[in-house]
């Protein structure tokens, strides 16, 4: 193998290793695509674990004294910053840096936005019309959608995480107290139905209508609608909404960092931003990927501006505030 | 009520027929005894009265009622297993309550009537024990008092006494029969100790390979036999192949088959057992009936011989003498006169004619 | 009292068994230990203070609702699985062994495929709840599961095979002369059963039982499914651990595991009162001929109706795979059935690896368990020795602790060099799985083959080893093909659940050992669920196929040593 | 090599103590019986010495060479067990064969071994049978097959004839025996039946609660047993406590504790058993040395009196006397003579000198 990647042509940093490993929630799908046009460039094995983002997580930190994976592809950018934090990560500035906004990258290059994914409202467009349909986050407290919202539990949910702490956030900006957000959330869990386990339950539950609202990511809500034929369409929050980062990073002590940092390129060239947009309902954080699907152009986003430092520093508390005090434990009990 | 009858009964285990053709009648509080070789069906039988299998063939009643398919439990039976049943997770005391319990008596009564029969098979003092913590025959008396303490009806006891020592088997020999007789119970024992069966039985029943032989008293049975192989089974015989040389209305002069020996037997009955057409007839008579005569005398049935061995049982001796090309067993008591008997000693036999049976042989070549 | 030799002897079976509890089972557990004393940067008991004096009392509430969802599931399972090992192996009728190899299929169902079948089954859209709905014209569908009822209908799904499958074996264990005394001495059916043969079946109900009550209260995928807000012990475990309270996380496991442990210390003093070993005389193993027609008859139609609603979810998860993703999403019902699913999965070039895997990694495991479980146990049931209780505890453990817990256990000793793997890291390896699962499996095979063991006369060994048989040679002649129906049970079910392991394999599988329960959890992940139930199908299948040829030889086996 | 010795040996369970200061010495290829009421400590001790106990305290030696430790495998004994312990899962001939398949005897010649002891025991036509559908007696005899084929060094067996009858067990009793010669077989056999005891042993041994009594052959034990245990224990016997009145060179004169009735005695040591200063005693005399008399005669030790009960035992009847306040038992052989015993009939007995022995009474109030 070795031979054969010396002689590509292109190579210009020196050898590459023979074999890459990849850890990533995005799902088989992606993977395989990638991996396939990754090896018929470089003739390098790609290896992929699929999994969720926290057990990526949880995973490198276990691997920590004897790394398995090369790049961590997939997750908010919450979750880099933990990882740095732990020392988790391996600071790579990537040659499309200029290409990206200040919001979109660790300061330190330890990962660097690949996608964002922005928090929508999501209905069962078979039960609500679009009309009746909540406009903004405040509307989900109407009493007229009591036992009509299915929420997937949030502790377990970054998404859901990203949701209920912004709503916090939202007052706590200013006054720097939670006790409106709290309020707030209060309020929500009057409304809710029932807390999901899973976000495959979420979207059956709402799908068949046990509940016909949510709040969810909005690339999933599209590839739901779009490829599973889910009754599902989705409201952007008129007063903004967060807008999550999905980055990328090199794992520290890397056991393939050349062919890391290949990997890390060409994930994000504006080639393949493209088939992530029209394939896989992303929307990239570069701002240089041209004739983009007409559901991302048309879509206008009003990002709510968030400091994550506050965010991260702050939500395991806010989060286990609304555990143990907000959250009615009875109200799944009841039959 | 508790009259059981058998009839033509026959259990098969697949094609194992362990009990055929079986008939039998055990009138109400009565004591009855099976008696048989190892391995002929007598816990086969018994379990079908008790209820654990049913027969293959036939009825069982109970008085007038068949019972055949009649559950177990319903049957107001006790018994006694051959190998004890006992119950690993209770105490002796919960063991023997048991039956007590399931009949719902008052807690004060059980109390008094299992400390009651555990005196009396003589293991009060193991009340609390688990039963793995008991010897062998300590296990055997809580089977037999679980059984007891019931007072059932039908009583079926399958080797109850099998590992206790004489004295205890005595004592727990004379409880049995003291019970039965209490509460008229109706009895079946099954043992393979002859002395037990003849002393205790009202009536004996003898089996051989899954069929009834004879169903009589003891006397009967031991004085009477039908043929060699209830003679042989009970007690002590002698036996000799024979052919009538003729008959008379008073004797009967049989001689061996050789043509030797010549033997005079009273032609009674009771002296004569020719079931059927039997081509082979023997002449029986007991070891004891025997006498060994002091000097010599004149008269039928005397012989003389040479003492062969002399065999030692505690209050009996048992001689071999042989006679010619005979070989006698004759058991004397151990009294003052059994120093005299040496081997190689001669001495005079004689063969008593009221004491001489002829019997036809139906058991091929049991040694 | 035991001397020189034989104490020797024990002395040697002992120092394997303990080296490896030590290794894999106490130095692990030890590290989650310490992590819950860690509070600040110092050592203190500060994180149990907070657990109990916590204002909001959460974890109280979880403690509680764990131990008494356990209780009932206990309760629930024997409810289920007794019975049903009676019908199946005291009565003969048609069809028999195919229902009693059916009723052990709920360990088959993967597990979260499994609960969201119950959901589509039971769930307020749910399948039955609806077709009733329909059927009569009600307004609303009449009941649902979801919350206590739910996780207890799992719960007593999933588990009741462990009541179903030691009993099983222990009922042929019993010799039918006791049950025939109790008759004779005039006892009732219901008599016999309460006060004979359930009583010497203690070794096996304690055994499952144990098992059931640490499972429930370890149990993840059923309250994290249907439990919503509903707090147990367990997935507040899990949610410090999300939250990155690593402290508070190791200081509810360290509770939980106290209260399974204290649990089987009351068991094992319950079953300790008595003796259970059979010292009848001779081998009285007749069969009894007794039966009732009637009772045989609805006892047959219990029993059938039983694995019917028994296998309805593995129908469902068959229905599902069936039904091409994106055709079941608001309807009530599907209405497009065709092999898509199948078609998709098959077309994956590597779609028998994690099958393969998942197939080897189990047999290396179980084939551990059984060599070690049936060791520990002869040493727990047979021999004596000082720290036996010690030794039952570290046993127990491995099921005491919620599965993710072991996970992290072993990926907190083994992510560095250690004595116990020779100086390798296992973390990252192949190894870790297979060893993950040996770890978990071992109470299970311990526990099944102690039932029988316990009701095992000893004589039997005396008189093999009197006509000269060494140890080892009893041991394998005598002990081991008598009590192999029990230890084939508990075996059994140490593979089928390694086979469907999903909590500490999604920890540590390396790309060398992906299992299948992982290849399941990803399509689930991507909202494939027909391709999710495609792949439950076919884990179900080859369970099932491992299970019909291990029934018939267990079959077999069996019926050579009772009739 | 084969000789055993137990010295000073105990074994207790908890506070239970089954065998206390136990002193044996078993010779090389003797035939040794241990006799004693159930319960008495026999299976403890030949467990310990098979190796399953350990002693709690003393030693246990073969030959010369301390066992008391060794492993049960290393004794190369062979047992019959109480309980048979049979392995459930193995067909009769896998059972036998066990032992030779441990000592990886040749394919061909376990079977041929194997069907031979089957077919000693008259088991042949079982071999290929499940142990479990055995009747009792034939898986006895399938315990007892295991043991005896593998030709041990040292045989245990616990009552291993318990559950046969009167014939088979006079079959096994003369295989055991004959291999036990052949062989010269160390034999230690278990059993609650005196007349097994008494024809087979070389020596005995009679235990009481966990005690040994009296070690002596099989005359000894009947004709001069130590104490009044000893003697009830082996056969029947009469015993009247007495009082001596006075002794000189040739003759015991004693009476009854109330003085009356004399009886006089041989004063020789195999007549008057004394050991240490016994405050009771008890003048002895079986029921078989006791003669009726057809006539009324002078002498030594005659008395009148009446018959209260006839027994009937088959060979043997059994009179109850009664002689003013005593009560003796007599036991006559049934010949023509029995006819005449009738219960209320007088008659005379007379106590020979040469068969009365005076013993300590130690048990306290034994029925
Ligand atoms: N495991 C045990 N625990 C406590 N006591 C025991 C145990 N085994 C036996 N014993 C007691 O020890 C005594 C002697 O028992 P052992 O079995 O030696 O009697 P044995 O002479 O063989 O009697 P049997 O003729 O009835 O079989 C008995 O009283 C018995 O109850
Ligand atoms: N379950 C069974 N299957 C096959 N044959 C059996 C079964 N049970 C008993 N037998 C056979 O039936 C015959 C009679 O057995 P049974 O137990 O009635 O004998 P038994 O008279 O009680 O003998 P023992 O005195 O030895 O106890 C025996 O030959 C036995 O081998
Ligand atoms: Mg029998
Ligand atoms: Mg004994």
């Amino acid at each position: 193998n070795s031979e054969s990647s010396s002689s590509k042509p292109e190579e210009k940093e020196g050898k590459l290793e023979e074999k890459i490993v990849i850890y990533s929630p995005h799902g088989k799908d992606i993977l395989s695509k990638f991996e396939q046009q990754f090896e018929q460039k470089y003739n390098i094995d790609v290896e992929w674990l699929d999994m969720g983002s926290q057990e990526v997580l949880d995973r490198v930190r276990s691997e920590k004294n004897n790394p398995q994976a090369d790049v961590w592809w997939g997750a908010p950018s919450t979750s880099f910053d933990q990882a740095k934090d732990e020392g988790l990560l391996k600071p790579y500035e990537p040659k499309y840096a200029a290409a990206l906004d200040e919001g979109f990258h660790d300061p330190d290059w330890h990962w660097s936005g690949t996608s964002q994914t922005p928090e929508v409202i999501m209905y069962n467009s078979k039960k609500v019309t679009k009309e009746e349909a909540p406009k903004d986050w405040d509307e989900l407290l109407d009493p007229k959608w009591k036992d009509k919202i299915i929420i997937r539990y949030p502790l377990a949910s970054g998404t859901m995480r990203t949701i209920f702490s912004a709503m916090i956030y939202r007052d706590f900006k200013n006054s720097n107290e939670p006790a409106k957000g709290y309020e707030w959330l209060e309020k929500l869990d009057a409304n809710t139905k029932e807390y999901s386990a899973n976000p495959e339950m979420m979207y059956s539950k709402v799908a068949k209508g046990e509940g016909v609202l949510s709040v969810w990511a909005m690339p999933d809500v599209v590839m739901l609608k779009e490829n599973k034929n889910y009754p599902f369409e989705f409201i952007i929050p008129e007063s903004g909404t967060p807008v999550l980062t999905e980055g990328i990073a090199v794992v520290k002590d890397a056991p393939h960092p050349k062919a890391a940092e290949a990997f890390y390129e060409f994930v994000n060239t504006p080639e393949a931003a493209k088939i992530l947009a029209e394939e896989f309902y992303r929307i990239p954080t570069r701002n240089d990927v041209k004739d983009l699907p007409k559901w991302i152009t048309d879509t206008e986003i009003k990002s709510m501006d968030i400091d994550w430092q506050v965010f991260q520093k702050e939500s395991d508390k806010w989060m286990q505030h609304w555990d143990e005090n907000i959250k009615s434990g009875d109200k799944e009990i009841k039959e | 009520m508790a009259s059981i009858k058998l009839e033509n009964v026959q259990k098969a285990f697949g094609n194992v027929i362990a009990v055929d053709h079986l008939d039998l009648h055990i009138k109400d509080g009565e004591f009855f005894t099976f008696l048989g070789p190892s391995g002929c069906g007598k816990t086969t039988t018994l379990r079908m009265i008790a209820g654990f299998y049913y027969p293959t063939k036939g009825l069982v009643r109970f008085g007038e009622k068949d019972m055949t398919r009649v559950p177990p439990e319903k049957r107001n039976t006790g018994m006694v297993f051959q190998n004890y049943a006992l119950f690993p997770h209770m105490t002796v005391f919960e063991n023997v309550a048991f039956g007590l319990k399931v009949r719902k008596i008052p807690v004060n009564e059980v109390k008094t009537r299992v400390q009651d029969v555990l005196h009396k098979v003589r293991l009060e003092k193991y009340t609390d024990r688990q039963v793995s913590q008991l010897s062998g025959g300590q296990q055997q008396r809580v089977a037999l008092a679980r059984a007891l303490v019931i007072e059932p009806q039908i009583l079926l006891l399958d080797e109850p006494l099998s590992n206790l020592d004489a004295k205890l088997r005595d004592e727990m020999r004379s409880e049995i029969l003291r019970l039965q007789q209490e509460y008229k119970i109706t009895t079946i024992y099954v043992t393979h100790d002859q002395a037990e069966a003849l002393s205790m039985s009202d009536r004996i029943a003898v089996f051989n390979f899954g069929e009834c032989h004879q169903v009589g008293t003891p006397t009967e049975i031991y004085n009477t036999p039908t043929n060699d192989f209830v003679a042989r089974f009970i007690g002590e015989i002698n036996l000799l192949s024979i052919k009538v040389d003729r008959a008379d209305e008073e004797k009967v002069h049989v001689s061996l088959l050789d043509g030797s020996e010549h033997f005079v037997v009273h032609n009674h009955p009771f002296h004569i057992a020719l079931e059927g057409k039997k081509e082979q007839l023997a002449l029986s008579i007991r070891p004891e009936a025997i006498k060994v005569l002091d000097n010599y005398m004149k008269g039928p049935n005397i012989f003389k011989g040479t003492i062969m061995d002399v065999e030692f049982f505690g209050s009996v001796i048992n001689l071999n003498v042989k006679i010619n090309k005979l070989v006698l067993q004759v058991n004397l008591l151990n009294d003052h006169r059994s120093s005299n008997f040496k081997e190689g000693t001669d001495v005079y036999v004689q063969l008593p004619e009221d004491q001489i049976r002829i019997i036809p042989m139906v058991s091929g070549d049991v040694t | 009292m035991m001397k020189n030799r034989d104490n020797r002897l024990t002395l040697l079976l002992l120092i394997p068994v303990i080296l490896v509890l030590i290794a894999y089972v106490l130095y692990p557990s030890l590290r989650t230990f310490f992590e819950s004393l860690q509070k600040d940067g110092s050592i203190t008991f500060g994180n149990y203070q907070d657990f109990f004096t916590q204002a909001s009392k959460t974890n109280l509430e979880a403690l509680w609702n764990s131990v008494y969802i356990s209780l009932l599931s206990v309760l629930a399972s024997a409810l289920i699985g007794i019975p049903l090992a009676f019908v199946f192996n005291r009565y003969d009728f048609p069809g028999r062994s195919f229902f009693s190899t059916a009723a052990i299929m709920p360990i088959v169902l993967p597990s979260l495929v499994g609960v969201m079948a119950f959901m589509f089954l039971y769930g307020e859209t749910g399948l039955v709840p609806n077709a009733i709905k329909d059927l009569f014209g009600l307004e609303k569908v009449p009941f649902k599961i979801g919350g206590i009822s739910g996780i207890l209908v799992v719960h007593a799904y999933t588990m009741y095979v462990y009541f179903y499958m030691t009993v099983s074996s222990a009922i042929h264990k019993i010799d039918p002369s006791l049950e025939e005394a109790a008759y004779n001495l005039g006892a009732s059916k219901s008599k016999v059963f309460w006060k004979v043969t359930f009583p010497l079946l203690t070794p096996a109900i304690v055994a499952a039982s144990l098992l059931v009550f640490m499972i429930s209260m370890a149990s993840f995928s059923a309250p994290f499914l249907l439990a919503g807000g509903f707090r147990v012990l367990s997935l507040q475990i899990y949610f410090s651990k999300i939250n990155g309270d690593m402290e508070i996380a190791a200081t509810q496991s360290v509770i939980l595991s106290i209260v399974s442990i204290s649990f089987l210390l009351f068991m094992r003093w319950y079953q300790n009162r008595k003796d259970y070993r059979m010292a009848s005389k001779g081998i009285g193993a007749h069969r009894s001929e007794v039966k009732n027609p009637f009772i045989k008859w609805t006892m047959v139609m219990i029993g059938m109706v039983g694995v019917i609603i028994l296998l309805l979810p593995h129908f469902t998860i068959l229905l599902l795979s069936l039904v091409p993703d994106g055709t079941w999403t608001w309807q009530t019902y599907p209405t497009i059935f065709n092999f898509e699913n199948y078609r998709l999965l098959f077309e994956d070039p590597n779609i028998l690896k994690p099958l393969k895997n998942s197939l080897l990694l189990s047999v290396i495991a179980t084939a551990g368990n059984l060599v070690f479980g049936v060791l520990t146990s002869y040493l727990l049931v047979k021999r004596k020795f000082v720290g036996k209780s010690l030794v039952d505890i570290l046993v127990m453990i491995p099921w005491a602790l919620p599965a993710t817990v072991i996970g992290m256990n072993l990926v907190f000793a083994f992510n560095e060099p250690s004595i116990f793997t020779f100086g390798n890291i296992l973390v990252g390896t192949f190894w870790i799985l297979p060893l993950a699962y040996f770890i978990r499996h071992i109470p299970l095979i311990v526990r099944s083959t102690n039932a029988v063991l316990e009701q095992l006369d000893d004589s039997i060994e005396e008189a093999s080893r009197s006509l000269g048989a060494k140890w080892f040679y009893t041991f394998r002649k005598v002990i081991l093909p008598i009590i192999m129906p029990g230890v084939l049970s508990g075996t059994l079910l140490a593979f089928v659940e390694s086979v469907g392991e999903f909590p500490t394999s999604v920890l540590l599988y390396t790309i060398s050992n992906r299992p299948i329960s992982i290849e399941i959890m990803n399509q689930l992940r991507m909202a494939n669920m027909g391709q999710a139930a495609a792949y439950g199908m076919i884990q179900i299948v080859i369970i099932a196929v491992v299970l019909f040829i291990s029934n018939k030889f267990f079959g077999v086996k069996a019926e050579q040593s009772l009739s």
